[in-house]
């Protein structure tokens, strides 16, 4: 650990506070916020050396099964209220706009593939993305703009947030519900399993994309 | 006969209920009464017309009959247009893509074509509504969640220790991407307005025809009857001749002049019509 | 106690939940609640026939010692951080405002011009660019100063910094949509809000000079 060799090679500075005092610490400061915080940002505000990782381990430990829980959301952590026990928190719900279906499918497929650019998303649905539903989605920042794709055009890419793991409770883009069944049915692909080249087939205008929709999921994790 | 699902004709939505006693309509409003408007705005797209219209099959996705499914289709294209509906260009388009691949699937494959094979097709086809219907089925998945506000809460007062005061600077990437096309379209959104000075207006060119035609006993290009002054400037130009030819329209049309025309982009010419 | 009453006189009601159950949903509650409470309010939330006082003693029993402490307020109880730990606090005061429209207009001719000279913003916004505008975008660290235009004067130009980046959620300036793709992804409104006009009405001119633009950005970098 960098922190340690830090302390090490500076004897002024103090011994890092025990595992304990770490945990009280890093409960202190996730307790304290309302958004997720990452382990970088934890760990510059705890005194020098202390071990972020095992104190987070420790404090989630200590909240199994507890009435709040520590989620770990991406590569932050935050306290949320156990999911069983929302029924009393009925005064609290946050009105949300109710989503179109047109904005819940895009957000699954960009989810699903990410990243996957717009001409694909209109590929899947079927149809042309309308107007507002990917920056409704941009604006609930649950979606974001990806790395644009190293293809012809060079198409821009959507991909999820982490406020969109936070939202539906995932650790991680990997944990969607169901993914691993669709990707071994084949249903992240392009085509289907076994097809040879059915080229444009209802593709009109970036066939060569499409292709490289399955090998870049989630490549930039 | 194949049953043909959500296909709900409603009467255009600004049609009188038909009173009775009343004086029979005029043939063209009872006309307009019966072009049917059809619901198809429930489907997002011709592959979400097919997805529904698979489920009647009551198989497995993996199973689906395309032949039957385009049968289906076509059924459900042909009643709209029965029924006098007019379908978005898209959804004839898959019309006759399925009526194309179903002729291939009934013919003997030819050892001679190039590219995929009509089973291909078929298995592509019912490759892109099974995954349509997977994404459609995580799409709930996600939503059903325990969801942040609803299911989950986050810590209802954070702590803020009012000591050391820093302003963090909040902009959305949205904000950002619309503050750029703002800019960058701000000539496009100008409020429409054209200088008067160089429109001829249809008023004006009537009231100049009208005046002129008394002389036109004979055949006269359009042309001679644009106001002096305007036919230099491109921009005037156009202007009186629109204006100058929608005029001479409107006064055939009240059975006051002829309008005459060789050919395509041919000049056009005018006269006063014989009394 | 009132609830006792009303479920000993409704012999057909549900028994409480266990005390262990309680203790639970008193934490979640007291965790997802803005405001202090007062234990009519959580009664109020629970099951009928649970006791809050008891819960309440044995939550502010698990929380003795922690970085959180169960704390009594007047006549009603919340969740505080550990009086010996709001040093780990002090650096969460964060007053969040609005950038303004000036700045971001040039925030945004920066991120997808750069590097830009301080006239190049000025004829694209068609305004003077105040020297507080840049001034506070650079001090975010959002802008930074880039090198020297090698034109006449060598004016110096100005380019976006990783905190931007990092900000906005984006991989590289590179992957900010262009014009024609905004457009097409329905991200950009096609008249003012509130103004009537035609839809469409300049959808033709959409393809060239946008979409040349796209391809132009950052070439000069």
């Amino acid at each position: 650990m960098s922190q340690d060799e830090t302390a090490a090679a500076d004897p002024q500075r103090f011994p890092p506070p025990p595992l304990s005092e770490q945990e009280r610490m890093v409960e202190a400061i996730l307790f304290a916020s309302a958004e997720p915080m990452g382990t970088r940002e934890i760990a510059a505000r705890l005194p020098a050396g202390c071990d972020v990782a095992e104190a987070l381990q420790a404090l989630r430990g200590r909240y199994q099964g507890r009435g709040v829980q520590l989620a770990r959301v991406g590569d932050a952590w935050a306290f949320r209220t156990a999911a069983d026990l929302g029924f009393l928190m009925q005064e609290s719900v946050v009105e949300s706009r109710r989503l179109s279906r047109a904005a819940t499918e895009t957000l699954a497929i960009i989810a699903y593939h990410q990243p996957v650019t717009r001409a694909e998303i209109e590929e899947i649905r079927g149809v042309a993305v309308s107007r507002g539903t990917l920056d409704q989605l941009i604006e609930l920042d649950w979606v974001r703009i990806g790395r644009r794709r190293q293809t012809p055009g060079r198409p821009v890419t959507f991909v999820v947030t982490e406020t969109f793991l936070d939202h539906f409770g995932l650790e991680s883009a990997r944990d969607l519900p169901g993914l691993a069944e669709l990707r071994a049915a084949g249903l992240l692909e392009s085509r289907p399993p076994g097809e040879g080249m059915a080229p444009g087939l209802f593709r009109d205008d970036d066939g060569g994309d499409s292709a490289a929709m399955a090998e870049d999921l989630f490549e930039d994790e | 006969m194949t049953k043909v699902p959500y296909l709900t004709p409603v009467p255009a939505p600004d049609s009188a209920p038909h009173l009775p006693g009343l004086a029979p309509q005029p043939t063209a409003e009872r006309r307009a009464e019966e072009v049917l408007v059809v619901d198809v705005s429930g489907f997002e797209g011709p592959l979400d017309l097919l997805l529904t219209l698979s489920r009647t099959q009551k198989v497995d996705l993996m199973q689906i009959s395309v032949l039957e499914l385009a049968d289906q289709y076509l059924a459900f294209v042909e009643e709209a247009r029965a029924l006098r509906i007019e379908l978005a260009a898209d959804y004839l388009v898959m019309a006759a893509w399925l009526a194309y691949l179903k002729s291939r699937l009934l013919l003997p494959p030819d050892p001679e074509a190039e590219g995929p094979s009509a089973e291909e097709l078929a298995a592509h086809l019912a490759f892109q509504l099974e995954r349509l219907n997977a994404m459609r089925e995580a799409a709930a998945r996600l939503m059903a969640r325990d969801r942040l506000g609803q299911d989950r809460f986050a810590r209802g007062a954070p702590e803020t220790v009012a000591r050391q005061r820093q302003v963090a600077w909040q902009a959305g990437l949205i904000d950002l991407m619309r503050a750029y096309a703002r800019l960058r379209t701000r000539d496009e959104f100008r409020p429409y307005a054209f200088d008067r000075r160089d429109v001829f207006t249809m008023e004006q060119a009537l009231d100049r025809v009208r005046g002129l035609i008394g002389f036109a006993g004979d055949w006269t290009a359009l042309a001679a009857f644009l106001p002096e002054g305007w036919e230099a400037d491109p921009q005037r130009r156009r202007s009186a001749t629109a204006a100058t030819f929608a005029a001479t329209l409107e006064l055939a049309r009240q059975g006051a002049v002829e309008i005459a025309q060789a050919g395509t982009f041919a000049p056009i010419t005018i006269r006063r019509r014989p009394q």
